[in-house]
């Protein structure tokens, strides 16, 4: 048990075709309290980090560091630098540690330097709040991981786009959120990391 | 949808090519990113940079402000989208010329977020950057709790000011002050008759009705405080004004410039009924605009409606810098 | 119909109220007529003016170029329809210095007799008048028997060469002779994604299909010559120029300037998309603009599609006075 | 029998009417084959005259002359400067001659002249210059001027905004045939003057 260059790609791998297969459903989301672009947001840079991981990197710090910058230099918008940043402090932290729990309290952390969010503010905060945990304590299971998205969808928004429509932002679960809990599914279904 | 375009994914590219062939006695394309910067470089030597950007869709902004007199470079994300750090950053170095540059940001999460990553890199190459965050846009509720309020189209005029500075030999930290210090006075508000649509994702940002408008739309569709049905221009302006005087209380002892501004679909015709009914509406506060525009100068695709900035010249050196001439494209 | 308006009746004197109350330092309004002229009457003394007019609903065309170094005044008719002559006479009048006036006429029945009716009136007064009668549509067949080919976009070029000539001082005969020799050089396309609407009527000129677009409409929403399935930009561009080429038989040993023009509704990002795909099809006739602009000029309201003209710039001197500065509020 | 100050005035006031109540239909005329606004533009003259001529001028030409200074400087269009130079041109020949029929003749002359177009280029010449000697005849009736008017639908535009549309613009009533064929109309029921 144990995270790997194989089992890290296999990860990413599978976060990029749910992305992929739920494009249209996360613009969706997106068209009702933002800007419609998650999906494509999210779809364009993960084609990318996929073509990337195609040459396969020799550590898993170079893995996570080529995702951070794949990301951030290929989706724009809000989610990209904080997806970049979520991998960049992964790549950081995998220098010490290769605990996948710590890795993404990292990551976490780094999500909320950058974006300011914090807990009930209706953004991707939410989601790795509650399951950064889950994981740490090896409790992550498909269950949490649904109710920790759809828990965001009678927030009121008081970060990113959605703030703006202010109390009408209930009611629709948050999109940045929904393709975190696709990371978090993928992670879960793949063997070997947890 | 029907557009003038070949493949949905390729509009920023594209049209950026577009730009600076069309124009290129004012722009030229920085390599390797979906920017451009002045054709006329020797404009900037020793000179602080004046970089802005965003997503793409609101033409003739950002691009077509840069040149001689405004802006040094513009970046630009895909549509709606803002752009990534890393052409933001290879915009800072395309036009550093040792003085430092200076970021126009409009308050949305990720163009701030992106901007000061941006800004991050160029701290490691040791290039001096400052920044404003513009959020002119009052349909939004202000709040330190929240995201705030939206950047929109008065942004223009801390484009022209700092511009203008920046040509005069203002040092970053001048630059600096002076743009917190006309950042509280422009404050816009919009009201839209339809929604744009992105090509991308093919479908309007909202639908309104035949007969309906909607009250404090952003620049990207994203939905505004009223729906309600079609009024008079000067039920328009009554509305736009109230809210207006409501954050700036209008007075007739100042200054102010004005800008009109069309969201893409809206002939010109309508723009100036709309500015007769406002300068009547401005007089009743016995207020005479001592700067006025009117156009298309911050569109949202083909979205049909009108934003309506006002900006108090608190400084008479303002009003010199919105009259300097310069050479772009679009001012 | 959902327009920023008050009363469709009123359209045209409210326009031309909020265009010189937004624009007082270019433009003031002709007393008892709906017309304006060059704020700066001193910019007119001993030269020769330069009046030009038709419908409203084509704007910026025609006040947004009247101006130091271009139009000396312009007068606007209902919407679509051509000024009565009283008015254009008020315009001649209000502009001759004695030097003469220089009428310029886009080419439909009305706009012709109307403007002949005014200058019969000014011989009575013994102001001299000449004029030109501009006919660069290429969309309609040419022939002596017919009422000809229709003035659209290409107007731009005549107003802003005869414009610089007479601020150089040029005399009323040598601007006929310029405007002469001007005029079968410039020649004019258009496609449209869909029609305008008419503030009075209410109703758009024709309907086009989700998919649809047509080739060689007029400004007025005249249809055109072939109705298709919309097309990716490059392919437009292919059959815009297409046509253009075998009226003008393009030619790399010649200068050429160019406008791509909005109809009114169509976004500059798609402008520039398809600006992009004409410098690519122009370069495969060895053929780069001398001369270029790209934006709404000659807009037909809220109509959709762009249309583009080419102009043979077949005296040098004719390039220097598309460079030459002007004041204007949309050159 | 002859023209007088009153009857003239009834005459162009029931053509006014009759302008005002096919007001849209003229339109309609004019979408099909022109640019939508000959009952507009008719009716905004029309009206501007009757306003005009409720205080009554003296003498026939004056008459004349008022409505054809009306028309000049209210309608615009092609219409205006056609309708305004008729008039003006009856205004003249009223000088020597109260004949309605010598009238009518010289006002086609001057639409000719101001218009450059010719019998069936589908302009309302073609209802001119078959009605003028219809009433030199004393012949004019209702069926010769909807005939007229019917006739210039088979034709090709050559003058106009509709001859933009070459052959498409058969099967149409020319609109300002229409509206001539309004004002022999309500010649036709005007007491007093055929
Ligand atoms: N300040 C922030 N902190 C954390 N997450 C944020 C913040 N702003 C936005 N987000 C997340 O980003 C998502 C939107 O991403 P996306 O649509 O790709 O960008 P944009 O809003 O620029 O169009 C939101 O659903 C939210 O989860
Ligand atoms: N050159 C001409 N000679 C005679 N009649 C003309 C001419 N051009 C146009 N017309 C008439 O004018 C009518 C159109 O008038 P109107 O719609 O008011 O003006 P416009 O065409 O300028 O919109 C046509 O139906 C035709 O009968
Ligand atoms: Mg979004
Ligand atoms: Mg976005
Ligand atoms: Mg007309
Ligand atoms: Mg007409």
């Amino acid at each position: 048990m144990g995270l790997t260059v194989n089992n890290l790609i296999d990860w990413i791998n599978n976060f990029s075709a749910k992305i992929e297969q739920n494009k249209q459903y996360l613009s969706d989301l997106d068209t009702a309290i933002g800007d419609g672009d998650h999906g494509f947001n999210m779809s364009r840079g993960m084609k990318a980090v996929s073509q990337k991981l195609s040459t396969k990197p020799e550590t898993i710090t170079d893995v996570f560091k080529q995702i951070a910058m794949t990301l951030i230099s290929t989706v724009g918008g809000a989610s990209g630098p904080l997806y970049g940043t979520a991998f960049l402090e992964m790549a950081k932290k995998s220098a010490t540690s290769d605990d996948i729990g710590e890795l993404l309290e990292a990551a976490l952390t780094g999500i909320k330097k950058r974006g300011g969010a914090e807990p009930r503010d209706k953004t991707m905060v939410d989601v790795w709040s509650v399951l950064v945990p889950e994981v740490k304590a090896h409790n992550l299971t498909r269950e949490k991981i649904d109710s920790a998205v759809a828990a965001t969808k009678d927030l009121v928004a008081k970060k990113g786009r959605a703030s703006y429509l202010g109390e009408r932002s209930k009611g629709h679960i948050d999109p940045g959120s929904q393709s975190s809990g696709y990371l978090f599914e993928a992670l879960l279904e793949t063997e070997g990391i947890l | 949808m029907k557009k003038i375009i070949n493949d949905p994914a390729n509009v920023v590219p594209e049209m950026v090519k577009g730009m600076v062939r069309s124009y290129p006695q004012f722009i030229t394309k920085i390599e390797d990113a979906e920017a451009v910067m002045r054709a006329d470089k020797d404009s900037m030597t020793g000179k602080v940079g004046i970089v802005s950007g965003g997503g793409s869709g609101h033409e003739p902004t950002h691009a077509g402000f840069v040149g001689n007199g405004m802006l040094s470079a513009a970046v630009c994300g895909e549509v709606f989208t803002s752009p990534t750090p890393d052409q933001i950053y290879a915009a800072i170095k395309a036009v550093d010329q040792g003085q430092g540059v200076f970021l126009v940001i409009k308050n949305y999460s990720g163009d701030v977020m992106n901007f000061d990553m941006a800004k991050d890199m160029a701290d490691m190459d040791n290039i001096k950057v400052k920044s404003i965050v513009v959020d002119d846009d009052i349909a939004v509720e202000n709040s330190t709790f929240t995201q705030g309020r939206r950047g929109v189209a008065g942004t223009l005029f801390m484009h022209k000011i700092l511009g203008a500075m920046a040509q005069n030999g203002a040092s970053l930290d001048e630059i600096d002050a002076a743009a917190k210090k006309v950042l509280p006075n422009i404050k816009t508000i919009a009201v839209a008759l339809s929604a744009a649509t992105n090509p991308e994702t093919g479908k309007p940002g909202f639908v309104l009705k035949d007969d309906e408008i909607e009250y404090g739309v952003g620049i990207h569709s994203e939905p505004g405080y009223r729906r309600e049905k079609i009024k008079p221009a000067k039920d328009l302006v009554s509305e736009l004004v109230g809210k207006l005087n409501d954050e700036m209380h209008l007075d007739h002892s100042k200054k102010y410039a004005v800008l009109v501004n069309g969201m893409g679909a809206t002939p010109l015709m309508e723009q100036f009924i709309f500015s007769n009914d406002l300068l009547d509406k401005l007089a009743e506060f016995d207020v005479k605009p001592a700067f006025m525009k009117v156009g298309n100068y911050m569109t949202s695709l083909d979205m049909a409606g009108i934003s309506l900035t006002i900006f108090e010249i608190a400084d008479e050196k303002w009003l010199g810098y919105l009259n300097q001439p310069v050479e772009t494209i679009a001012w």
